[in-house]
């Protein structure tokens, strides 16, 4: 790939945050519409919840709780670099936040499957 | 050295704020020659019609910048030999600037919100007051100097994603020099500065890309700038509700 | 023929070119004085604020703030750094001001300057001076001082016309008065002729036709060589000041010629010779700290006799101080010296004297006028304050304090004027055929013209000057001057034709390098900055003259005029009786 | 195309939702882990007032966040703004809270 003004790791964690917060917000209809189906067709949610159970979902669901933790625990390093005094390591507690969201997200797919 | 010169090839981006194109050139390699002086060689011996702008030419004017090899940089204190990529180079004007002709980009907009961020002094004093005397260790003194040796080469202007995707956005520099201004003891109105960088260009719209701070050529770090003034616009809103 | 309806005509009243110290300080200061509605208009060659040397000076502002030092001995220090030519009413109005100035800077325009622990500001002192007096921002002075004057200037309601070069002042028809300016619109390369009741010309001067030089690339003697043109005497114009050590990196290179801070000097650098050998105590028992006129020299000496580094300078060596306490020390120019290939901390780094300030300038009066009614000149355009020589710390002083004097003056003298003068028609063609000439001729190199010219300078009216040489470098100028006019610029495109200015630029610097020429030879004698090998002598100092250019028809006369002590006399001071011949403790 | 308000409404909501996230998380990990059914987590949470408040609150916080955050996307991405920008931001959030509501409903109120 051709270098950019971009190429580097807080640019990177900007994108990361951007496209999670993206995903979660699209997510986010689909996830309240398929929980009001326990209101209305109750028997239709049981079908998603089986569907769930389907190993390609387990990733895409793996994918879902990463995308949560990595923007929540992005979103937090941004926070505290906003609101609580300056600190330099922003390399490394961006690169922190993706490990723990990584961990967070493997423990789940394990427990998962 | 070898004997016969090595010709690098270069392209450069001519047209002006209505389009325009690369071009190519060969350009014989020296020993010591930075992006600007093979930019110069092209005007001075193959192309009369090539616009560029410089005016210092040792990194303290901030009137050369341009994008080389897809990175904004300042092109006189950029060794040839640091960015070339084989044999080739590829220049441009700066981006998110709007283009006069061929490197030469208008930097008015880049200085409007500079002045639009109240980035300028406020006077507590006149001429005919003492000069006042300052702690250079007090915690305010040193966070204003980290910001002061700005050259407003809008490098990071160029740098930054936000400023892209948003015309309105003040901006790296210019929202550093308003912290710079925050913290100085004799500057007259902090909350003006404040309000300045409280709309909706202000700082609030950084995403904390740090490509300002990557490719700033003075090492300075205006995304710490502007999280001290997210900082500092929080607390009074959460105190005075602006 | 010129065509008239191809030109824009433009009003204003109060009209300032350039935008250093000189230039900003003049627009605020005329916005200051000037009569509720008067509209102020500033021209610059490149962007506002960032062009020019105001913005490269590094060492500092010199001005006497107490502690033992006053404006006096400030004052004793400019007259004798300038070998008693300086005009004294100027040099005393410097110093003076200075400190109004300074305050001004700190105060009102915002910059901040370098503090000691106890909150006052910091002050060292450059060779030349007997007190620390020179106030600083890290070695970065002019980027504090130019930026902080930028945003005031970009935050008022003066108009503002940027890449707009000027390429004539356009008298009356009677040539008394100043009717406007005419300019080149860079952007669009058409003319703008701007009519205005006062003109104040603060380009800068910039003694470019040197084969090495420090300023800035748009400073190319514009000024000089329009006030010339339009027949004002210029005094002092043999003074061009040399820094001893310019970065040397070859031809190919716009780094040569660019400055290594004197600083390097101060602190123990070394300059060794081709042989590795240090030479500076043959010439002078401080060495490498003597001034930059005796350091240029003795470098110079050394190139001649061809004991030389690779690049045919010398080295200046920092490695015996630590590298890495140089590194920290003078971080600036270690990475500038590392963007460009070369290890100052721990290696060698070739250096070469480099033209550095143009003491000359228009003859001016202690409030910027000049002969010419409407016409007023301010910072390294004019001639007088500095003599022969310029201490190191009082460039920026001069432009900033005379840029406000300038401003304030017309901000007073327009209240006397009437309306807008007409300009004298004839010579405004003439301004412009000058500037097309080039479009009937066939394109070619006009670098090589350049480098010829500046070769010839630096060889024949360089650092060391005799008759003989300088006589041989009137007349390569002369056969440069004659070969540009055979040169041609291809005009299918004038929108920004950097082309095109490289002649303008080529055009002055060939008509003011015959000055510089003609003046030093008027000289015979050595002062200052100006080195006659056939006269080394000072000559006394009771009957100092200082030389005065002025255009004779075709021809430049030069004339010698002689120094007023209006203020003090050779053996003289102003000081008081007990003072201490200097405030600093010796080395 | 953020000022002051927008900005403090949607860190303030980020902040608030941090720990609700967490506990959505630990939740969702405990649950797969005690391999609860459906109808046993419905079974807890319907009827609960605690649960009612906590995803209530969370539905509140996240839509107001969501529509801002898009708000930004939009505008940088896609050049939206002025009005149409405010209508698309509200759209989002009124949108977010009617479907969140009746979510909420679903799981906490039968
Ligand atoms: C590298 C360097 C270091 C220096 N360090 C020091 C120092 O430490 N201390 C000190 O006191 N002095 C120093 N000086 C000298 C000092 O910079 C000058 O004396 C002073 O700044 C001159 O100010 P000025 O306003 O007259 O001109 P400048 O600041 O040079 O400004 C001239 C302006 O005129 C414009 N201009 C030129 N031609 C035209 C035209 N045809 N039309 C329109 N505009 C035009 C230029 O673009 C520029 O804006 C240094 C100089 C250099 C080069
Ligand atoms: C604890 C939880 C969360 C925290 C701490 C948090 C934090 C943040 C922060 C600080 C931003 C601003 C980023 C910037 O401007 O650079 C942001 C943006 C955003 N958030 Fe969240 N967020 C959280 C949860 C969510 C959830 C659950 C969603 C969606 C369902 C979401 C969607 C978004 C969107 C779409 C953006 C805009 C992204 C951008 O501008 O790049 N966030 N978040
Ligand atoms: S912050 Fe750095 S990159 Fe940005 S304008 Fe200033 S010097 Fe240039
Ligand atoms: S690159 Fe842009 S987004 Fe912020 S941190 Fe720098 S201004
Ligand atoms: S020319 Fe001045 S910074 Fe490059």
């Amino acid at each position: 790939m051709k270098k950019t003004h971009r190429g580097h790791p807080l640019w990177f964690s900007y994108a990361l945050h951007r496209a999670s917060g993206l995903g979660l917000a699209v997510f986010l209809p689909f996830h309240f519409y398929i929980l009001s189906m326990a209101l209305t067709q109750p028997e239709r949610l049981d079908y998603f919840l089986h569907f769930a159970e389907n190993p390609l979902v387990k990733v895409a669901e793996f994918g879902l709780v990463f995308g949560l933790a990595i923007h929540m625990f992005g979103g937090l390093r941004v926070l505290a670099m906003e609101w609580l005094p300056w600190s330099d390591n922003q390399k490394t507690l961006a690169a922190a936040a993706l490990a723990v969201s990584f961990l967070i997200s493997v423990t789940f797919f394990l427990k998962a499957i | 050295m070898s004997d016969s010169v090595k010709l690098m090839d270069v392209a450069i981006w001519r047209g002006d704020a209505t389009g325009g194109a690369y071009e190519h050139f060969e350009v014989p390699a020296q020993e010591s020659q930075t992006i600007l002086d093979v930019v110069s060689w092209i005007q001075q011996n193959q192309d009369a019609n090539l616009t560029y702008r410089y005016a210092c030419r040792v990194g303290m004017c901030g009137s050369c910048a341009m994008m080389v090899n897809g990175t904004p940089r300042w092109t006189c204190r950029t060794h040839v030999k640091k960015v070339l990529d084989g044999n080739k180079l590829t220049v441009a004007p700066l981006r998110n600037l709007p283009v006069i002709k061929d490197l030469a980009t208008d930097m008015d907009p880049f200085f409007d919100k500079w002045v639009e961020a109240e980035g300028v002094h406020h006077p507590s004093k006149t001429r005919d007051d003492a000069i006042e005397l300052i702690d250079p260790k007090s915690s305010a003194r040193v966070e204003a100097n980290t910001g002061i040796e700005c050259i407003n080469c809008s490098i990071c202007y160029a740098a930054c994603d936000t400023v892209a995707g948003n015309t309105d956005y003040l901006g790296p520099a210019a929202l550093q020099r308003s912290w710079t201004l925050y913290n100085d003891a004799r500057d007259a109105d902090k909350q003006g500065i404040l309000d300045a960088v409280s709309g909706t260009g202000g700082c609030h719209n950084c995403h904390s890309q740090g490509s300002c701070a990557v490719h700033c050529p003075n090492d300075l770090n205006p995304m710490k700038a502007i999280a001290g003034l997210k900082r500092a616009t929080a607390m009074s809103f959460l105190k005075n509700g602006r | 023929m010129p065509l008239k309806s191809d030109i824009e005509r433009h009003d204003t009243d109060i009209l300032i070119l350039g935008t250093g110290g000189a230039g900003m300080f003049a627009a605020l200061h005329a916005q200051q004085t000037a009569p509720k509605g008067t509209k102020i208009t500033i021209a610059v060659k490149g962007l506002i604020g960032k062009c020019g040397c105001t913005r490269m000076v590094q060492g500092g502002y010199n001005v006497a703030l107490g502690g033992g030092d006053t404006v006096e001995r400030h004052f004793m220090d400019t007259i004798n750094g300038g070998k008693w030519l300086p005009n004294q009413d100027m040099a005393w109005k410097l110093c003076e001001q200075a400190v109004v100035r300074v305050r001004e800077l700190e105060n009102e325009i915002g910059c901040f300057f370098d503090r000691n622990d106890n909150g006052t500001l910091h002050q060292k002192a450059f060779a030349g001076q007997t007190a620390d007096r020179t106030v600083h921002k890290g070695d970065l002075t002019g980027i504090e001082i130019i930026n902080r004057l930028m945003e005031q200037v970009l935050s008022r309601p003066i108009e503002k016309l940027q890449e707009h070069r000027a390429i004539g002042l356009i008298p009356t028809k009677d040539g008394t008065a100043l009717a406007g300016v005419l300019f080149i619109d860079m952007r669009t390369g058409k003319f703008r002729f701007v009519r205005a009741k006062t003109v104040m010309m603060g380009t800068g001067g910039g003694p470019t036709m040197y084969k090495y030089h420090t300023p800035s690339g748009d400073k190319t003697m514009d000024g000089l060589a329009m006030a010339l043109r339009v027949g004002l005497p210029l005094r002092d114009m043999e003074m061009v000041q040399f820094h001893p050590t310019g970065l040397l990196a070859g031809e190919d290179t716009k780094m040569t010629g660019t400055v290594l801070e004197e600083g390097l000097r101060g602190a123990g650098g070394q300059l060794l010779n081709g042989a590795e050998q240090r030479f500076m105590f043959d010439t002078d028992p401080r060495g490498e700290r003597a001034t930059r006129d005796v350091v240029s020299r003795g470098i110079y000496a050394e190139m001649r006799e061809n004991n030389t580094s690779e690049n045919g300078g010398v080295y200046i060596s920092m490695a015996h101080l630590g590298p890495d306490n140089v590194r920290k020390k003078f971080s600036g120019m270690v990475k500038r010296c590392a963007d460009s290939g070369f290890d100052l901390a721990g290696g060698k780094v070739e250096v070469v004297p480099t033209a550095h300030y143009f003491m000359g300038g228009v003859v001016v009066d202690a409030d910027t006028r000049t002969e010419m009614e409407g016409l007023y000149v301010a910072g390294e355009d004019a001639g007088g304050a500095h003599g022969s020589n310029r201490l190191g710390g009082n460039g920026v002083a001069n432009s900033t304090v005379y840029g406000g004097v300038a401003g304030d003056v017309m901000g007073m003298d327009i209240r006397k004027m009437g309306a807008l003068r007409d300009p004298d028609e004839m010579v405004l063609s003439a301004e412009i055929e000058r500037a097309q000439a080039p479009f009937a001729n066939k394109p070619a190199n006009i670098q090589a013209l350049r480098h010829n010219l500046q070769e010839a300078m630096w060889e024949d009216v360089g650092v060391m000057r005799t008759e003989y040489g300088m006589e041989r470098g009137i007349k390569r100028v002369a056969d440069i001057s004659d070969e540009l006019m055979t040169v041609g610029v291809d005009s299918s495109n004038l929108a920004f034709n950097l082309t095109w200015h490289d002649w303008l630029n080529m055009r002055s610097l060939c008509d003011v390098s015959d000055v510089i020429a003609k003046a030093g030879i008027a000289r015979e004698n050595s002062r200052g900055a100006h080195f006659r090998e056939d006269f080394p002598e000072p000559g006394s100092m009771e009957s100092s003259y200082f030389t005065v250019a002025r255009k004779n028809g075709d021809d430049v006369d030069v004339t010698r005029e002689q120094v007023q002590f209006t203020i003090v006399k050779p053996g003289e001071t102003v000081l008081p009786d007990h003072e201490p011949e200097t405030l600093l403790e010796a080395h | 195309m953020l000022d002051i308000r927008l900005y403090m409404l949607q860190r303030l909501s980020a902040l608030f939702m941090g720990p609700f996230v967490l506990i959505h998380i630990a939740v969702m990990i405990y649950a797969i882990q005690g391999g609860l059914s459906t109808g046993e987590i419905l079974g807890r949470t319907q009827g609960s007032v605690t649960w009612f408040l906590f995803y209530a609150m969370f539905v509140i916080a996240v839509s107001v966040h969501s529509a801002i955050g898009l708000r930004v996307i939009v505008h940088e991405f896609l050049g939206l703004k002025g009005f149409a920008l405010s209508t698309l931001t509200w759209t989002i959030c009124v949108v977010l809270l009617f479907m969140g509501g009746r979510a909420v409903t679903a799981v906490t109120m039968l």
